[in-house]
């Protein structure tokens, strides 16, 4: 049914994606004339293998694995991006005397990794440091689900999204003197996160496009909305959410964390971001990220009518 | 149920020696905490208690013991804690509500059951061609082990993706991976089971002049009874596990799997805990039912007493 | 699917299983060379069908690689596959099976002392066995850190109860009439079970050992999942997911079911040194 | 080879390949029964009777010689079931009832269901089993359950019944007893019995005609007509002429057994 | 009960609990047993020929009554490692080797090691077996098998052996054989021997004195002393006196005998 659109999240159901659970309780997207499914993530569920396996017509993706995606063959395209600041950094005891970047030689870093570590390796790439655990560099730690491994001391810093993991560390009872952070937006080091992508075959169905154009219409009206709204938009995630698990909140203040991400796009990607994340992923040292700039894996197509 | 005092004994002995390990297990986590609250801790900063074993903290700050029960995102929960949680998601929420264990042990187990019934088929049919089939025979078994050895883990995301590539989500590929997990055991058993008769008995099909299928149906199928159930038994506790591994990268949605994950993830251990213990629990259930089963049964084929 | 690839396939299953019945039934089907040539046509077989549908029917290899891109990667990764099968095999599965196959005789040996334990033992490690390892894994990367012990502690807790319900049942399976000779000689509880029930247990043993191999192996790098430094077979399984090199991700299972099947296979040659008296060993 | 002859075996062979090389089974057997003729190999463990036996029954196939039974090939005679075959231990089947065991063979030739019906309580009650046919085998005796597996045998009611060491597991008494029976039944039914045993008393007390066997090839070595009555009570075994035949029966099996 | 009486048993009563009630599996059982007999035990399965051989060995006890083994409780009796007892399958370790099996109750009884190997190939020798001391039991026929078992039984030199059927699975010739090696070692070393048979004929060319029970309740029904010398070839069976007492035996086991 040509009305009919999944969309593949990168992660279990959270406020991280209520725009779109906004957009579907609101009703946008009916109003659209749509009828979308959200598709939830879980670990090791790869949005691109997802779409290239016509799993789903649209996946969120971090553009440093959409773009490794692309130059894997996978022709993904951005056809929206709701995030415009990436809410990536690091968080470190401050106790471990940890104060720049160079003081990350010889420690102990949990890192995300599943195509979440691109970020990390060009940034360690741009400033320097080896990440191979010797005593000049850092060492790796394949960071689970959770920040235990900050709490129980097994890292010195660990990965965190400001709406999320960072919310964990304080929610654990840490008072943020104790901590000290590194965002990548400051570090200079920022790349896009959730964007909206598209297989680039698809694009050439004008249908399927005015389809996305309708659907990204829809889901910059949720997240605009839920930007105003972190309450009520929170509450919409718990309603959604399956596992009965979810604290409200939990996903209120996740709302309000990521409000401040979304709240400088219009959906719109900015080249300029484009750039600036392609020259993060190209400075990546003797193993590179992508190891030329792409063409054409983003388009204003979509958006240049949806905001009209 | 003479072996009930026998396991209460046990129980107990357990449950005193989780209580005990609570204390080290927790004592940093609390001795932070406390230092936080402006409690007195020794040593006074959390780089020097790394210094210490949980033991040695623990010693060290004897008064902090009773808190090392009460804390929110214990290392290791204690069992009044656990019990409580499970309390609370089973027999104080509705069963139809999402914060029930009860409702997520259904979206569990009917995947299982599903699953089950899938892989015990497939099973049984495989046996079947390997006993009559020599070429089946050498050909199938030393897959159907290295089988086993894959890690269903990593295979869990790709036969979702590409179920989900024919429209199949849901349910299904969850009991597929189920049921990939269950039909090794009946596979393995079902061949002892089908040629469990000695070679008496063939023969005394052979002096009756039997078709094959004769053999099956009245000799060789009611023998492997006795091994079904035993397979069925591994097998239903196999198909559990499937059904939860499953549940992670299927979204995790709903279920025991996803109740875990998220419990980890949101830093909610005793969710973790609660889901962990009510998956063994269903599982002993499994087990138990297929154990009335096969007594039933083998009572009604007379085989019981034998 | 497309009609040709329809055909191929068929025409290729058709014509392996056409070789493999008639090897099977052939005079020499008895011999060693037939006996490992039959399952290897078959799995040769097997590969050839999943080729051609790959190829034919233009599935995306970030979906599934076909062999040929799997045999690949095999060959060009192997110091990576290497490290990673140290740390996870060597270190984490390994480790992990000699504790809990020590820990399982230990506790046998108790429980075997008295009814009581044993009446109690069995159910609630039963119960205990049947915890998820996809719980038990974060628990325990959370008590023991990412690296290997943690691995080692999940295979341990995984291979424990198979062996020790084999080891039990082993150790009861010496017949009243056995039993009963020991005890016209007046022999004591050790000199029964060092002389008597230890080697009739044998073959229970290995069973229990040759189950606990696959076991150990999922655990180890299914625990990987939830934690893990950078080298590791589940790592690099799930990072290549992410990474969409699905080829690694094959070429990493490929090892983990060679290691699995080499694993099985040599216990069960232990199996055959050790207990060559059992009649299931006796040609 | 006369009109009444049943089984006919001309210079008959049988060796089996083993790992340790061939064994040499039969060797050279010649042997004609006839029908109505109760005939017992003895002889000691190894030497071939089980394997004749099997010949007999198209069970296992001679390497050379000819064996015909009621005029066809064994694997014929088979086919058309003409013998019930009786095992050395009972091997009833534990999930059927007595009364479903017997009817095992009734059921696999396609016989009505009225007729399975009452076949069985006829062979049961000509085993003196009557009454037990809803029993399990294991709530029976020993004694019992063979009497049950002979029952099963003569339920489709073929002219040869061919038994392999059918006592061999029973303590004495219940052995007279159903020595006894068999006895009785063979007269009455006229049946051409082939028996194998171990126990000389047994075959000189059964048979009108003992077959004595050697191993290692597995052979023949003397074949003893005994001239005793049809009618046989039990203690005909003290009698003069029994204890001779058993004699002779002796000294043969003395004399083709090798130490082992 | 005389200066020379190794075993005597008094009012001997033995009831098993089991769950369909009470078993009386001895009944007032009275017998002595004298220095250098060789009795017998014989009776129809379940009369508890068994159970009583366990009690002089100590593996059961006793509900009520007295019974002294060389003057000491049975139990006491087994401590000394007073007898040795061969049961009625083999029942050899199948991982060790004949001689390792034989060994074992010298190993456990803590014997030097060279008197061990001392040991092992005398008794080997003595039934028979030696050269076959590195086979394993799998590799030896089933008469071979329970020499070797008895070898193992009379490895440490008891004066009493208990046997329980041990010649019951073996064929008649090789059991034949058997006998008339029992009966020489018997004749050669003295031992007083308890022997459990079902095989009148065999119990009476073994003899001394032959002890006939009868099941439910289990109980001694008769005691027949034997006549026949101590020099006994195995055609003695043919003779009258032979005939004679196996006619008593037969006539006792079928009074005491109900039928199944
Ligand atoms: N299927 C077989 N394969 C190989 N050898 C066999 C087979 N069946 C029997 N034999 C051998 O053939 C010989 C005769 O065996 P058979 O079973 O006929 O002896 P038997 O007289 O019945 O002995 P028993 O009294 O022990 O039953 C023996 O040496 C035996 O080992
Ligand atoms: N451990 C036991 N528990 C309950 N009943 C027993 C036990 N051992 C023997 N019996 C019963 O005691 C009775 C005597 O048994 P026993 O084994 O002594 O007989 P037996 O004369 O040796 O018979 P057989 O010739 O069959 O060996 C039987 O009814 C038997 O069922
Ligand atoms: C193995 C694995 N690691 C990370 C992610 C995805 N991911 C994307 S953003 C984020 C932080 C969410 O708060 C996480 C965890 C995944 N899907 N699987
Ligand atoms: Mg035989
Ligand atoms: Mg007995």
């Amino acid at each position: 049914q040509d009305n009919d659109v999944s969309l593949q999240l990168q992660w279990v159901t959270q406020s991280q994606f209520a725009g779109y659970y906004v957009a579907l309780d609101q009703g946008y997207y009916e109003d659209e004339g749509l009828n979308v499914t959200i598709l939830p993530g879980g670990p090791d569920i790869a949005p691109p293998q997802v779409l290239a396996g016509g799993g789903a017509d649209a996946m969120l993706n971090w553009m440093p694995s959409a773009l490794a995606a692309r130059e894997r063959g996978l022709p993904v395209v951005n056809i929206a991006q709701p995030f415009k600041t990436s809410g990536l950094m690091l968080t470190c005891w401050k106790d471990t005397g940890i104060e720049s970047v160079e003081d990350f030689r010889g420690r102990t870093i949990g890192v995300w990794f599943f195509g979440n570590e691109y970020p990390f390796l060009s940034w360690m790439a741009q400033a320097g440091i080896p990440t191979d655990g010797g005593p000049d560099g850092v060492t790796v730690l394949r960071q689970g689900f959770n920040v235990d491994p900050l709490l129980q001391r097994q890292a010195d810093c660990i990965s965190t999204m400001t709406y999320n993991e960072y919310g964990q560390v304080l929610d654990a009872g840490v008072n943020p003197d104790e901590l000290i952070t590194f965002m990548y937006e400051d570090q200079g080091v920022a790349t896009l996160e959730d964007g909206i992508y598209v297989l680039e075959q698809n694009l050439e169905d004008p249908v399927f496009v005015e389809k996305m154009v309708r659907f990204v219409r829809a889901s910059m009206k949720g997240w605009k909305w839920a930007e105003e709204n972190p309450e009520a938009a929170g509450a919409i995630i718990i309603e959604y959410d399956e596992t009965g698990a979810q604290s409200e909140a939990a996903q209120v203040r996740m709302m309000q964390e990521v409000a401040k991400l979304t709240a400088g796009s219009n959906g719109a990607l900015d080249p300029a971001d484009y750039e600036r994340t392609v020259a993060t992923l190209l400075g990546g040292g003797s193993d590179p990220v992508i190891s030329a700039a792409p063409t054409g894996a983003w388009t204003h197509l979509i958006t240049d009518q949806a905001l009209n | 149920m003479k072996s009930l005092f026998p396991i209460l004994t046990i129980v107990a002995a357990i449950l005193v020696i989780w209580v005990l390990a609570v204390v080290p297990m927790n004592m940093h986590l609390t001795a932070d905490q406390a230092q936080r609250d402006g409690l007195m801790v020794m040593p006074q900063t959390p780089a020097e208690r790394q210094g210490y074993s949980g033991l040695g903290l623990s010693f060290a700050n004897a008064g902090l013991i009773p808190l090392t029960y009460t804390l929110d995102r214990p290392r290791l929960p204690s069992p009044h804690q656990v019990a409580g949680e499970m309390w609370e998601t089973i027999a104080l929420r509705n069963v139809t509500s999402r914060q029930s264990l009860v409702y997520h042990g259904w979206v569990t187990l009917s995947a299982t059951l599903v699953g089950f019934a899938i892989g015990t088929t497939l099973g049984i049919l495989l046996a079947v061609g390997i006993v009559h089939n020599r070429a089946m025979d050498m050909s199938v078994m030393p897959w159907a082990i290295a089988s086993q050895t894959i890690p269903i883990l990593a295979l869990a995301p790709m036969i979702i993706v590409m179920m989900g590539q024919f429209g199949i989500q849901g349910l299904l590929p969850k009991a597929v991976i189920s049921a990939y997990l269950s039909f090794f055991p009946v596979v393995v058993g079902m061949v002892k089971g089908l040629r469990s008769p000695d070679a008496m008995q063939m023969d005394l099909l052979r002096t009756y002049y039997a078709s094959s299928s004769q053999g099956f149906w009245k000799l060789r199928l009611p023998a492997s009874v006795p091994y079904l159930f035993a397979s069925f038994k591994i097998g239903i506790s196999a198909a559990l596990v499937g059904a939860i591994v499953a549940e992670l990268p299927t979204g995790a949605r709903a279920g025991f799997g996803a109740r875990m994950l998220v419990g980890d993830q949101y830093g909610n251990p005793l969710v973790t805990w609660a889901a962990l213990f009510a998956a063994a629990i269903t599982a002993a259930a499994l087990v138990a039912i297929f154990t009335a089963m096969e007594r039933l049964t083998l009572r009604r084929m007379g085989m019981a007493a034998a | 699917m497309t009609g040709p690839a329809l055909i191929s396939v068929l025409a290729v299953w058709v014509v392996g299983w056409f070789i493999n019945a008639r090897l099977a039934v052939s005079r020499m089907s008895d011999a060693r060379i037939i006996r490992v040539l039959v399952p290897v046509i078959f799995g040769l077989t097997l590969l050839l069908i999943w080729e051609l549908l790959v190829r034919m029917t233009g599935v995306s290899p970030i979906v599934l690689p076909p062999p040929s891109m799997i045999a690949e990667r095999f060959a060009n990764s192997l110091p990576i596959l290497w490290v990673d099968f140290e740390q996870t095999i060597v270190k984490g599965a390994m480790t992990g099976y000699v504790i809990g196959m020590i820990c399982a005789f230990a506790v046998a040996v108790l429980a075997d002392r008295s009814d009581f334990l044993t009446r109690g033992i069995l159910p609630v490690g039963g119960f205990m066995a049947a915890l998820p390892i996809v719980g038990i894994a974060p628990i325990f990367v959370k008590w023991l850190g990412s690296d290997w012990e943690s691995k080692a502690a999940v295979v341990a807790v995984m291979v424990f109860f198979p062996i020790l319900v084999n080891i039990v049942a082993g150790l009861r399976d010496t017949s009243a009439m056995q039993r009963d000779l020991m005890r016209t000689y007046g022999a004591g509880y050790w000199q029964t079970l060092f002389k008597l029930r230890l080697p009739a247990a044998m073959p229970f043993i290995f069973n229990g050992l040759k189950i606990a191999t696959t076991l150990a192996l999922i655990g180890a790098i299914v625990a990987e999942f939830f934690g893990s430094p950078t080298v590791g077979m589940g790592f690099r399984i799930s990072t290549s997911v992410g990474r969409l090199a699905l080829d690694m991700v094959w070429a990493e299972i490929v090892v983990a079911a060679i290691a699995g099947s080499t694993l099985y296979g040599a216990v069960a040659w232990i199996e055959g040194r050790v207990t060559f008296w059992h009649p299931s060993q006796r040609k | 080879m006369t009109a009444d002859t049943v089984i006919s075996a001309q210079g008959l062979n049988l060796t089996f390949q083993t790992n340790d090389g061939p064994v040499h089974a039969l060797k050279d057997v010649n042997l004609d029964i006839r029908k109505g003729e109760f005939i017992s190999f003895i002889g000691p463990s190894g030497c071939g009777k089980t394997t004749f036996l099997r010949c007999i029954a198209g069970l296992e196939t001679p390497t050379d010689g000819t064996l015909s039974v009621n005029g066809m090939t064994p694997d014929q005679a088979r086919r058309a079931r003409a013998y019930g075959y009786v095992f050395q231990a009972a091997g009833l089947y534990p999930w059927r009832t007595i009364g479903g065991n017997v009817k095992l063979p009734l059921e696999i030739m396609g016989f009505s269901k009225s007729e399975q019906a009452e076949r069985v309580a006829r062979v049961l009650a000509l085993v003196d089993l009557a009454g037990f046919e809803k029993k399990f085998p294991w709530q029976l005796s020993g004694g019992m359950q063979q009497r049950a597996s002979i029952a099963r045998a003569l339920a489709f009611d073929a002219d040869i019944l061919l038994m392999d060491e059918p006592f061999g597991a029973l303590d004495e008494i219940v052995r007279d007893h159903l020595n006894e029976q068999l006895l009785a039944l063979w007269a009455r039914t006229e049946k051409t019995i082939g028996f194998v045993t171990h126990s000389i008393p047994e075959a000189v007390y059964l048979s009108t005609k003992i077959v004595v066997m050697s191993p290692r090839p597995g052979r023949i070595t003397d074949v003893i007509d005994s001239p005793l009555p049809k009618e046989r009570p039990l203690d005909i075994r003290d009698s003069k002429e029994f204890i001779d035949i058993a004699h002779r029966v002796r000294e043969g099996l003395r004399a083709g057994h090798v130490d082992d």
